[in-house]
């Protein structure tokens, strides 16, 4: 058996990798990108809890809920981001500040 | 206010009295320097006269002449106790020697100033601040008051040499700045843990007090510093010989000894003529002054642990101090060296704990004093004149400029060591305390002093081969009949100048009990403190 | 070391490794594809978490659905790409990439921390679970139990998420969609 | 007059220096020597008149003050006056007068005079004041004084080069030899206490007939490791300032001074210093210091005489006979018999300073020449005279005294007293038996040698044909007697030359005035049949000498060729100044030009690889600062900027940044949580 731990772990590095990519890409589908990783490093964690819940199967519901989320998600993201193309001829988010008043 | 503090203070005042005046008198200040520094000679004569040579200082306040002691500062930290500071001054026998050259020497390097064109009003304000802080280190006997001295000293030395200096300047007054301030930042490590580890008896709390230092029931048992009792240790090393062997650096670079030495000559070189009389005259000097004062009356069981090694570094830096002096090329920097040389001497005889060797010490320091600034002084009337001080571009000089080589002459006579002048008597009896040291058991062995001996053999070569190599022979000068002509000789200025100096240490060099007697009861006290631990 | 472990081992590097190409990489397209492997890999790692339902949904929708959909985006907004990336910023509330860097791995050290310093004592329900046996075994028939499950105690989320997946896609059409006045 | 025999000497020694004073302060005005003349006239009167032989024959008297105090030991100056003191001073004295007389005549003219009579009064100050020290240091401190004078008169005309050269060459070996002494001194200061000879050897200093000597001494092991370096050590001092082997080499070339400054300081008085110092401190030597004394003296002797044989220069030859013949006392001395070395210290004071005087006129009238007919020639090489005694009959007259006298001829001062040291050296040897014969044996030889150099150049010198005869024929005479002011301080010399002033017998040296004052027991028996066949066999050897110089040198019979090695060899001083100028002066420059580099390089190096590195650190810091500090500093200021603008910037639209600031107040939410 694999414990636990060592999931854990690998889902911190690429919860990290994600949020990196969040922080740093200067290409919005890049962060959508590096918001998909931190979500499949959350399934794993879920995946990896669910097997100590036979009864309710908790997590494994949970991380295809999560999944299906994140399909949603992309979908909705790639759709604004592609309308944000065709208005700013720009996917660099640091561009597109004109949420500030 | 007692007349140590109007000594320390006046020329703060002239200073002052320069700064406040406007510019369109700039022809007086000399004058103000002149006169305030003739003031505070006489007073340092009438000290001198006043002095009681029977009492013996370094360790009791009772043996202390000219004392002054007023609280500065009183703080009460809570947890770390009570600050205590104290502007406490006063004189024994081995300051009354160095304060009366200071202020001798302070009133040469006025006169060489006489002609100084480059922003007036600077200049002999910072001369004046320097001049103060030079009495202020000779006369401080609480180690704060001290090391404030200290580093007032340092900053107007740095633009003495940085604005009026040579075509280095910037990069020698960054040279000495860097050095000096080293050795100042050591220091104040050790001021700080001698701080924590001394409690002044009468008001229980921590001080400054240097003579309170120096008496071991004031050492806190297991202090840092503590005489008792004290296993700290810094890397493995005993933590009173760390606290030693930091101050003793801190002191050694001002000495300078060799390996420390380097800032000297490029120091020397760039910095002008008055302020290379300062450097030699007065600065060097408090570097074994400071050895005396505070590493050897604070930590008398270091002083006897360790002078086999400040001995041998002693022999090292005469012979090769004076081995680098025959090798320049450069008058400057032939002269800068040979004060390494004979600062050794000081060294050696300080290590060689014996009466004679100490008071040799003491002597030489006072005699160099007078020697290195004449010599310094004649380089500046060279360079005065044609700008050049390489020796290959002179010879001959005698012929053209003969009361200057008179006056070389002597000089160079007088530091090489002949009789009847002051170095003489210092190195003779630097030489013969190191040979007693033996017999004194004070574990300097008898081989060093030979080796001493052998830079007053090196000492006479290099000063009768730079008198043979550019006074003597046909004259032929590098500049030719250009430089013939701007080669006057000395003018009446200059001869007033020189004159004192080279007489005093005629004097000296006759009547040495004018500094021995004074000497003897300081040096008797040091060396009863520092006997127990041999 | 077992065979599972060094798979295990195998797995995780790949996906650990492949993310951080995928992050340092310039190349948009390539870090599309490295995407890809990510997400195989991840979903390896499901398999050893006993999952091997969601390793399937991972795939199928991930690798079928998701990636298509960011290819395509990529290629329809490609034109001045490389432009933009070489743009730099210097705008003052820009953070830098190493800036990034500093907080990822921060919180990475301290996520880190947490598991390390947590790892030595479980929570309590793992460990009843652990002493009743209601541990997910290898031999456990995962999908029907699932399957089971959603129709019975989840079914009411199940519901809620079919409907606001048909919304999502409703409204991503929508949005997407070319705009006949603009 | 009723003066006290210490205020005497006390005038004595002051009077040539207020006379140096009263010069130096009038400068160029006092060029007529008469300052000078007079404070050593009224120096000798006193000294003869109320010093000498008041202490001679009567008790030896001291004075001293204490000059001051290290520590808790004092240390005195003073006047001691006992018969060795009092006879130096005399002799000083006396040899300085006529040479001062000599030189109004011999320097006049010269454009540097007034600073000649200065320095004389110098050297006479500081020679008189070396005799009567009573403490060691005192003697130590006119022992460099009198160097200096030196110094200034070899380098008298110091725009010639080689005057220059060699006065600091003087300078330089006498400072070895100072050394030596200065490092005796604390030698002995550290194991005995005290520096005064009162307290270390007695009142009479070493002629002590009283049979205590003092405590101090006593409690001394003499043959304690280190007061046998002590001994050495003075005697590194003598060697120095009387010129013996291998620290000869000065004198040779301290011979660019004036020649009346030559036969003054470096004939007479000043080298003899160093005996007379040896003499002084001769209780302290134990066997070993006094064999090397011994030999040291003989192998000076020696070698100096072979060195004679080979010059030209008459100047040159007589100061190597100089050095042989310091070498004889040395010798006397080494053998216990310092007795018969003062007895050659003064016989060779006169005859020496006679010789160079002479060779002085013979120089002066050279140069006439030399000036009249405008020829180029070096005045002072003897293979440009000849014939001279048609020209000068009482100079040839006075040379001829002086050479008779230095060849130790009978009814000559000469051979009293170098019989005395052969004959003395002889009777040790026989105590000490086998190998110890050499010693004398080499004195015999080196006493022929003499007889045979100074021969040559009397020979050369005054006999045969002038070599420049038709130019001082076909104008007036310029080829005469020196002045009589010249002359007579010569011809008094001469006779001083002679045995009268020394004893009635002509031939019995134990019965001169000296010996027997001095009173010196030795502790080997005498032999008498030396004291005959010695004195008869060194007269003959003498005698030998001569009639081959005759054959060689005016009879032209000259066995050798010109360039024969050996006699190169001697002319070039057995190439001593080669080696010494390769191995030591040379050794030690490039030995300080490459420590200098050694401390440009790597000292300073260091310096500057510290800086260096600093630099590159304080680079590094900067960096980091910029980049990595500065940048969080930054970022927090970011943060305070945000949190301090939060109504107003909290949107500025930056996606990123937000979640930057977003995640940034998380980590730090959770790292407050860890930590707390």
């Amino acid at each position: 058996m694999i414990s636990i731990t060592h999931f854990l772990v690998v889902s911190a590095i690429i919860f990290c990798i994600g949020l990196y990519a969040v922080l740093a890409k200067r290409n919005a589908i890049m962060i959508l990108v590096g918001i998909e990783l931190m979500i499949n490093a959350a399934i794993l964690n879920f995946v990896a809890f669910s097997r100590y819940d036979k009864i309710n199967y908790g997590g494994q519901v949970f991380a295809l809920f999560a999944i299906v989320l994140a399909a949603a998600a992309v979908a909705v993201g790639l759709a604004i981001i592609l309308n944000v193309y065709k208005y700013y001829k720009t996917i660099d988010p640091s561009n597109i500040n004109e949420l500030r008043d | 206010m007692g007349a140590l503090s109007i000594l320390i203070f006046l020329p703060l005042f002239a200073a002052l009295l320069i700064l406040a005046l406007p510019s369109s008198l700039k022809g007086s200040y000399r004058y103000i320097a002149l006169v305030f520094t003739l003031a505070q000679l006489a007073l340092s004569l009438y000290m001198y006269q006043q002095f009681d040579p029977t009492l013996g200082g370094i360790n009791s306040i009772s043996g202390y002449q000219f004392v002054e002691q007023i609280p500065w500062i009183r703080l009460d930290l809570g947890q770390l106790g009570k600050l205590e500071i104290d502007y406490f001054v006063g004189i024994d026998g081995v300051s009354l020697p160095l304060i009366v050259l200071s202020s001798f020497v302070m009133l040469m390097s006025i006169g060489a100033s006489w002609h100084v064109e480059k922003s007036v009003k600077g200049y002999f304000a910072l001369l004046m601040v320097l001049n103060m802080a030079v009495m202020g280190i000779f006369a401080a006997l609480d180690f704060f008051l001290f090391y404030v001295f200290y580093e007032v000293m340092l900053l107007p030395l740095y633009f003495l040499i940085g604005i009026w200096g040579g075509a280095r300047r910037e990069y020698a007054a960054m040279k000495f700045f860097i050095y000096t301030l080293l050795g100042s930042v050591l220091m104040l490590l050790v001021i700080v843990g001698l701080y924590f580890s001394v409690v002044n008896p009468a008001s229980g709390a921590h001080t400054f007090n240097i003579l309170l230092m120096m008496n071991p029931s004031n050492y806190v048992d297991g202090s840092f510093f503590g005489f008792l009792g004290n296993y700290h240790e810094v890397f493995g090393v005993p933590a009173r010989l760390v606290g030693f062997i930091v101050l003793f650096f801190a002191f050694a670079i001002k000495v300078p000894i060799v390996p420390l030495h380097t800032w000297l000559p490029d120091a020397h070189v760039e910095a002008p003529t008055p302020v290379s009389i300062i450097l030699a005259g007065i600065l060097l000097k408090i570097g074994g002054y400071g050895i005396i004062r505070v590493c050897y009356s604070i930590f008398p069981d270091i002083a006897a642990d360790t002078n086999w090694w400040l001995a041998l570094i002693g022999v090292l830096s005469i012979v090769y101090g004076a081995l680098n002096a025959l090798a320049q090329k450069d008058l400057k920097r032939m002269i800068a060296y040979s004060s390494v040389s004979h600062m050794g001497f000081v060294l050696l005889g300080i290590a060689s704990l014996t009466a004679e060797g100490l008071s040799g010490a003491m002597f030489q320091m006072v005699s160099h004093g007078f020697l290195s600034a004449a010599l310094f002084f004649l380089v500046g009337v060279l360079y005065d004149r044609v700008h050049d001080r390489y020796i290959y571009n002179f010879r001959g000089l005698a012929n053209i400029m003969p009361t200057y080589t008179a006056y070389v002459a002597i000089a160079f006579f007088a530091s090489l060591g002949l009789p009847g002048f002051s170095a003489f008597i210092g190195e003779a009896f630097v030489i013969i305390g190191a040979f007693n040291a033996e017999a004194m058991l004070t574990g300097v062995p008898r081989w060093m002093a030979v080796g001493g001996s052998v830079g007053i053999l090196l000492s006479a070569a290099y000063f009768l081969w730079t008198l043979q190599r550019m006074f003597f022979g046909q004259t032929r000068l590098q500049g030719g009949e250009k430089w013939r002509l701007a080669l006057t000789d000395l003018d009446t200025r200059e001869k007033i100048v020189l004159l004192p100096a080279l007489a005093l240490a005629l004097v000296l060099g006759i009547v040495p009990s004018l500094i021995f007697d004074n000497l003897n009861a300081s040096v008797i006290q040091l060396l009863d403190t520092i006997k127990p631990y041999l | 070391m077992t065979i599972d472990v060094l798979l295990f081992y195998a797995f995780a590097t790949m996906a650990i490794g492949s993310a951080l190409l995928l992050v340092s990489i310039r190349n948009t397209a390539r870090a599309l594809f490295l995407l890809f492997i990510v997400l195989f890999a991840m979903a390896g790692l499901y398999l050893f978490a006993l999952a091997d339902f969601i390793a399937i949904t991972q795939i199928l929708v991930y690798v079928g659905g998701v990636l298509i959909l960011l290819i395509f985006a990529f290629m329809l907004s490609n034109k001045e790409l490389l432009h933009d990336l070489q743009r730099v910023s210097h705008r003052f509330i820009m953070i830098p990439r190493w800036q990034a860097l500093l907080l990822s791995a921060a919180f990475l050290s301290i996520m880190l921390y947490s598991f390390l310093s947590w790892s030595k004592s479980m929570p309590e329900w793992i460990e009843t679970a652990q002493m009743n046996g209601t541990v997910i075994s290898p031999a456990d028939n995962n999908i029907q139990a699932l399957g089971f499950r959603f129709m019975t105690q989840y079914v009411l989320p199940f519901e809620i998420i079919s409907i606001f997946l048909m919304m999502a896609l409703i409204g991503a059409a929508h949005i997407s969609r070319k705009e006949q006045n603009a | 007059m009723n003066i006290s025999p210490i205020v005497a000497s006390l005038l004595v020694v002051v009077l040539p220096f207020s006379a140096f004073v009263i010069q130096a302060i009038l400068g160029r005005r006092s060029v007529s020597g008469n300052v000078a003349l007079m404070a050593i006239s009224l120096s000798s009167i006193l000294s003869a008149g109320c010093v000498f032989f008041v202490v001679w024959t009567g008790e030896a008297t001291l004075e001293r003050i204490t000059w001051f105090t290290i520590g808790t030991k004092s240390f005195s100056v003073g006047i001691l006056l006992n018969k060795l003191t009092v006879f130096m001073q005399l002799l000083v004295c006396i040899i300085a007068l006529p040479v001062h007389l000599y030189s109004r005549a011999y320097m006049k003219g010269d454009d540097g005079l007034h600073r000649y009579w200065m320095y004389l009064s110098l050297f006479c100050f500081a020679m008189l004041g070396l005799t009567i020290s009573i403490n060691l240091l005192q003697l130590y401190i006119f022992w460099e004084l009198v160097g200096f004078a030196s110094y200034l008169l070899i380098g008298f005309w110091f725009t010639r080069d080689a005057a220059v050269q060699a006065n600091k060459k003087a300078f330089l070996i006498n400072r070895i030899g100072d050394l030596g002494f200065l490092i005796g001194i604390a030698l002995l200061y550290a194991q005995v206490g005290t520096l005064d000879l009162v307290e270390l050897f007695g009142k009479s200093g070493f002629f002590s007939t009283e049979t205590a000597v003092h405590d101090s001494l006593q409690l001394l092991d003499k043959n304690s490791a280190w007061i046998t370096c002590a001994g050495l050590a003075f005697l590194l001092g003598a060697m120095a300032k009387s010129a013996q082997f291998p620290l000869h080499v000065w004198l040779p070339d301290a011979m660019e001074g004036p020649t009346s400054v030559s036969s003054l300081i470096h004939a007479a008085t000043m080298v003899a210093a160093g005996i007379f110092l040896l003499c002084t401190v001769f209780p302290l030597f134990n066997e070993t210091v006094l064999l090397v004394i011994t030999g040291i003296g003989t192998i000076t002797a020696f070698s100096a005489a072979i060195f004679a044989l080979g010059q030209y220069d008459i100047k040159k030859i007589l100061a190597f006979s100089t050095i042989s013949q310091l070498g004889f006392m040395m010798v006397g001395v080494g053998i216990g018999a310092w007795d018969t070395a003062m007895l050659h210290l003064a016989t060779h004071a006169f005859f020496k300073c006679l010789l160079f005087l002479c060779a002085g006129a013979v120089i002066h009238e050279m140069s006439h020449v030399k000036a009249h007919t405008n020829l180029t020639f070096d005045p002072q090489d003897l293979r440009n005279m000849g014939g001279l005694r048609h020209y000068m009959p009482k100079t040839f007259l006075c040379m001829l005294i002086g050479a008779l006298a230095l060849s130790g001829f009978p009814l000559t001062a000469g051979y009293l007293s170098k019989d005395s040291i052969v004959v003395t050296a002889f009777e040790w040897a026989a105590s000490h038996g086998g190998s110890y014969f050499i010693i004398p044996a080499a004195l015999i030889l080196v006493s022929v040698l003499t007889a045979f150099y100074i021969g040559r150049l009397v020979f050369k010198t005054f006999f045969g044909s002038f070599s420049f005869r038709e130019h001082i024929a076909a104008g007036k005479p310029s080829l005469h007697e020196p002045p009589s002011m010249m002359l007579w301080p010569m011809l008094f010399l001469a006779a001083c030359s002679l045995f009268p002033l020394f004893g009635v017998q002509p031939l019995a040296y134990q019965q001169t005035w000296i010996i027997r004052g001095f009173h010196v027991e030795v502790d080997y028996p005498a032999q008498h049949a030396a004291h005959l066949f010695i004195p008869l066999g060194l007269t003959i050897g003498a005698i030998v000498a001569w009639t081959v110089g005759w054959q060689w040198y005016v009879k032209q019979k000259y066995p050798l060729r010109v360039d024969n090695s050996w006699v190169q060899w001697a002319n070039r001083q057995g190439y001593l100044n080669e080696l010494n100028d390769t191995l030591f002066v040379k050794g030690t420059l490039k030995l300080s030009d490459l420590l200098y580099a050694f401390d440009r390089y790597v000292v300073d190096g260091l310096t500057k690889l510290v800086t260096w590195v600093t630099q590159r650190i304080a680079v590094f810091a900067y960096w980091v600062d910029k980049h990595i500090v500065d940048g969080l500093v930054n970022l927090s200021a970011n943060t305070t900027y945000y949190i301090g603008h939060l109504a107003r910037h909290v949107q500025n639209g930056q996606l990123q940044g937000y979640m930057g600031f977003a995640l940034t107040a998380v980590i730090l939410g959770i790292l407050y949580l860890i930590i707390k």
